[in-house]
């Protein structure tokens, strides 16, 4: 192959200069990670988690490593959006990367606030509705197990919002299947798959949980193999539905994986904390892996699984 | 910095207690005492997770990192040899404010492992600060122990031992020697187990001294990214002990919270 | 503490000697682990799944690692129960320790003509019904999604049986709990969590999936924490619903995670594959567990945890 | 046999290609060419699965394996040192049937490693094999080369060398030269990639001389529990690598539902 291969993609109505974007809650408000690299080498990047009031999280321990994994339960810690909105978003705004605010409310009406106040404001580039998070007692996961919750509140922010609308889902399901297609038809523009698993640890010895929530969101290398399952069984479920994958991606070879299975974009996540480069070191090797196979746009690898 | 640093050694000062020195120019130009470097252990993906580390000593372009084997990470750490490289981002986190004349330096074990280079800056601009020093027992650490006389005496900082069973220095808790040692103090730093913070913190206030603690909590990030490792602070909410820590001064910490 | 603990444990109706059992399939039908280990030294054994007839199984490849873990999709290849009464069963019957048999019908007549086949004879301490397997297209995790069908072939099996009856559930749900209750009214003694989590990986060179069977089931330390959460639910949902937990068990001291989480006994699966005397040791190091700490009887720390 | 083995050595051959020798005294007393070891490549849990080798060689209590570096767990591999420990057990599976008088035995690249056990074992009871040895190119592999002729000369069994770009020996494929060599010989016993396995079983077939591959597959357990390492059977069904294999005649795989 000649030449360097074309890297943009687009999803869920955002076009980005690669498909690799870091993922809500491990690339805090993006500015964590500029001292480790410009920002301008991935396709994007997803915020923490902003309620409509600041909130405090949950009691440490809010982390523990499990094989290839790590549980946390930080319980959407946050500044609040006003926080976010005076101090966050300037800088956002600022940086040649587009960002995408992750949403959480505890009732569709704090989704629809939230999405009411962020719609049109410099630096917001997506709003990604979080109603998988495994570690918060209201909302969350409870809106994300339920095909008619997750309707209701993606038709909700729909309609007092033009950006593109980007649904996160949980893993904790029996049919992921049910889920996305509700989001899809009650307007998202696209699904992001997978958020954590809900697991646990144990200290044998003290007889206690190592996370002071007891349960936490299992994340990383170890749950991989569901997030690309699920990806797949979305994209073939529902063709044309444009999914972010991630769960667990480290590398280029596992970005390009997720494609095949037919993402249009990935999400790096738990990598970060090993590795405060990840993310930039994922696109520079998914472009490495499209040069060594031949692959003249990245784009040509979305869905193309031989299954 | 993020990048790798090449093992100088990885010397053994007791049976779990390791000295490890590294090539990292950069991080040795821009730490300070009481921060911190994440390190990665392997460079393989298990542990996935890399380790917070006080800095210890800052020589030329080597630093320092004193650390005891407690787990699977610091178990594959003990087998790193020289010429090795191990990844590492750092300096990270906030130190200690050594605008001191005659600071107290309170260790718990290897709570020394930050106090160490705090005294040699110390000494370096011109303050004299003092060293107490608490461990269980000596027996077994004389490595340890010797490595740390040296080094502190060499920078003219004082060094006294206790030990709760006498074996070295002093019997008895660090703790119940402060009253005395916080004489003529006009500031403390210390870093040690949760309860001799607390204690030590306790004293302080008691006399009026100003404390400094160095916290540890477990860490996913180490950036401020993850708001793992957050400790309960004073006036309400949590600071992170990877970006406002992790040295706090004790009145930032809300010590029953912290149980 | 003086001597040492007292290693028996009573789940779903049998007394085991310590409560650490093989887990179905990756145990064969005990026979292939003999060498390695005196079977003796274990609490029981479960066979590899068994349906009416012979299966051949699914297409290779069927196995592949994955982070801290490995996929199957064997598609429950088995001797089927007449060979298997007939060359297996025998054997199993002049071991000292107990055997389960994992049974896997694609309707509940099925399930109740293997039970029926199965019942009074030796060798045959209980029945443990597969009702999660994610690599079958018939009955497996079909029915396993699903209270109600989960009652129904519980029920029906109950009625055509005095053998202990162990439920295997899947993690593949949404709720846990509502399965594993609906398993308990049916008339089971005992709930076996977690069976695999439904995965995939691919190889991102040649496009193809690294199964021929394109998903399969996740299992190993990646697991672990799903499947302490899991136990550690539905035990706090169902007080007094006896649990044999598992997932991802490779030392004494993860077994004794599962115990305080709330199991009455536990099983070793993959862990056998990356060492053959895995279940003897998981057992050895489970009661030196025990004696470290102080513990007499390893059941007191069943439901032990301190959350 | 399952325990441990020493490291005795682990000498580079080429660029990816690896000779280890295990002192593993039970094991070599009981191996016969054709089976296979277990061999868990680290002492922690990644990767998680131990990985099968085929036996090399057995030379009093050592057992050598030859192995080239693909992946993660034979790169590990390539870094164990002498005297270190490794787990592993064995021998499993079925080996080569030996009853021959003047096998032809078909090596492709790295399929060499059971058959030079195999003519070791056979020279040692009498028999006259010759050894047909193919590679794409000799080119970096002189190592490897060199320590085949030489221990195989040693037992004198013939070695002819066939390389793709003609860098060793006559140019062109194995099964190219295949119908020459197999005049007068009574059995062949062969291993390599599944393409050349597969034209040897057809060669043979059509002269009527009896075949038996060793074949490879994924593998979970190695000892006949999981079901994962299955190989389609001529009689419909499978047959488990691990077990009924990795050796079997020619006619007993599917090698249409193979490919
Ligand atoms: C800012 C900071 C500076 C530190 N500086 C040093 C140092 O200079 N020298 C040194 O020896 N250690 C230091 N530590 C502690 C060190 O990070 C842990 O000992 C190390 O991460 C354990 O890794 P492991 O894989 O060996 O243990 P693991 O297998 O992860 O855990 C083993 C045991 O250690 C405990 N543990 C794990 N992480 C921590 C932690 N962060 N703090 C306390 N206990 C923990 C676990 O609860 C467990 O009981 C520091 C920690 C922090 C947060
Ligand atoms: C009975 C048997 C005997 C064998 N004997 C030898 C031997 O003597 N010398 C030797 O070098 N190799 C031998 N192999 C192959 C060897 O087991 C694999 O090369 C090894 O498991 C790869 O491990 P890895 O972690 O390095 O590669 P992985 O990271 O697991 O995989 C890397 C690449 O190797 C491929 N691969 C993985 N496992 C196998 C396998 N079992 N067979 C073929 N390709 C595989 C993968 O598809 C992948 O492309 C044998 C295999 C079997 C089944
Ligand atoms: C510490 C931590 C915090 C997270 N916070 C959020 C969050 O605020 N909102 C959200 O949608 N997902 C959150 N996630 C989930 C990740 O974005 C991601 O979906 C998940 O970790 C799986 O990807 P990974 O395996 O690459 O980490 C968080 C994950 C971690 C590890
Ligand atoms: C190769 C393989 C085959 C399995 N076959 C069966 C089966 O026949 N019936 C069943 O109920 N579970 C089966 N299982 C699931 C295991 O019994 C167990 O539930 C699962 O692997 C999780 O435990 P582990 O992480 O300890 O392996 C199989 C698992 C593996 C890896
Ligand atoms: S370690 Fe991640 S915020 Fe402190
Ligand atoms: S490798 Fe498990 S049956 Fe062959």
């Amino acid at each position: 192959m000649n030449g360097r291969p074309e890297m943009n993609t687009s999803v869920g109505g955002l076009r980005l200069r690669n498909p690799v974007i870091a993922a809500s809650g491990t690339f805090g408000y993006g500015r964590e990670y500029a001292p480790y690299f410009a920002l301008e080498r991935i396709g994007g990047l997803v915020t923490k988690g902003v309620s409509l009031r600041p909130r405090d999280g949950n009691k440490p321990p809010r982390v523990c490593e499990t094989s290839a994994g790590m549980l946390n339960a930080i319980g959407l810690a946050n500044v609040g959006v006003e926080a976010f909105v005076a101090d966050k978003l300037p800088w956002l705004a600022g940086q040649d990367t587009p960002a995408a605010v992750n949403l959480y409310g505890e009732s569709i009406d704090e989704f629809v606030q939230l999405a009411q106040r962020l719609d049109g404001l410099a630096g917001v580039a997506a709003l990604e509705l979080n109603v998988s998070c495994p570690n918060v007692k209201a909302g969350g996961m409870a809106f994300g197990t339920n095909p008619q919750a997750v309707a209701q509140v993606t038709a909700a922010v729909r309609r007092v919002t033009s950006l593109p609308l980007w649904v996160k889902l949980t893993p904790n399901v029996t049919d992921p299947v049910a889920v996305a297609g509700a989001a899809m038809e009650a307007g998202a523009d696209a699904l992001c798959l997978i958020n954590t698993l809900l697991g646990m640890a144990i200290d044998a010895r003290r007889r206690a949980p190592r996370l002071a929530n007891v349960v936490g969101g299992l994340s990383g290398p170890a749950i991989k193999p569901v997030g690309l399952r699920m990806v797949w069984q979305v994209a073939r479920a529902l063709p044309g539905a444009p999914i972010i994958g991630l769960g667990g991606i480290c590398c280029g070879e596992d970005a390009a994986e997720y494609l095949l299975a037919g993402a249009s974009a990935v999400q790096v996540g738990t990598a970060s904390f090993a590795d405060p480069t990840a993310c930039a070191r994922v696109a520079d090797e998914l472009a490495r892996f499209c040069a060594e196979e031949g692959v003249s746009a990245v784009s040509q690898l979305i869905g193309g699984l031989r299954a | 910095m993020h990048g790798a640093a090449i093992v100088g050694q990885n010397r053994q000062l007791a049976r779990d207690v390791f000295l490890l020195s590294l090539q990292a120019p950069e991080l040795a130009r821009a730490a300070a005492p009481g921060q911190f470097l994440m390190l990665r252990v392997t460079s393989g993906p298990e542990p996935l997770l890399a380790r917070p580390f006080s800095i210890h000593a800052v020589e030329g372009d080597d630093v320092g990192v004193l650390y005891r084997v407690v787990g699977r990470g610091t178990r594959l750490l003990a087998q790193a040899t020289a010429g090795q490289r191990l990844e590492l981002w750092g300096p990270l986190g906030r130190g200690f404010d050594l605008a001191l004349e005659r600071p107290l330096l309170v260790a718990g074990g290897m709570g020394i492992a930050p106090l160490r280079f705090a005294a040699q800056r110390l000494t370096a601009r011109g303050a004299r600060p003092r060293l107490l020093c608490g461990l269980a027992s000596a027996t077994g650490l004389g490595g340890l122990v010797e490595a740390v006389d040296e080094c502190l005496t060499a920078q003219s900082c004082a060094v006294s031992w206790v030990t709760e069973d006498g074996s070295l220095g002093e019997r008895g808790l660090v703790t119940a020697l402060l009253d005395r040692a916080l004489e003529g103090v006009d500031g403390v730093l210390c870093c040690g187990p949760m309860a001799m913070l607390r204690a030590v913190a306790e004293a302080c206030g008691r006399q009026g001294v100003a404390c400094q603690v160095s916290l540890e909590a477990p860490m996913a990030c180490g950036v401020g990214a993850c708001l793992g490792c957050v400790i309960p602070a004073a006036d309400g909410g949590y600071l992170r002990a990877c970006q406002e820590g992790p040295v706090l001064p004790a009145a930032a910490v809300d010590w029953p919270r912290l149980a």
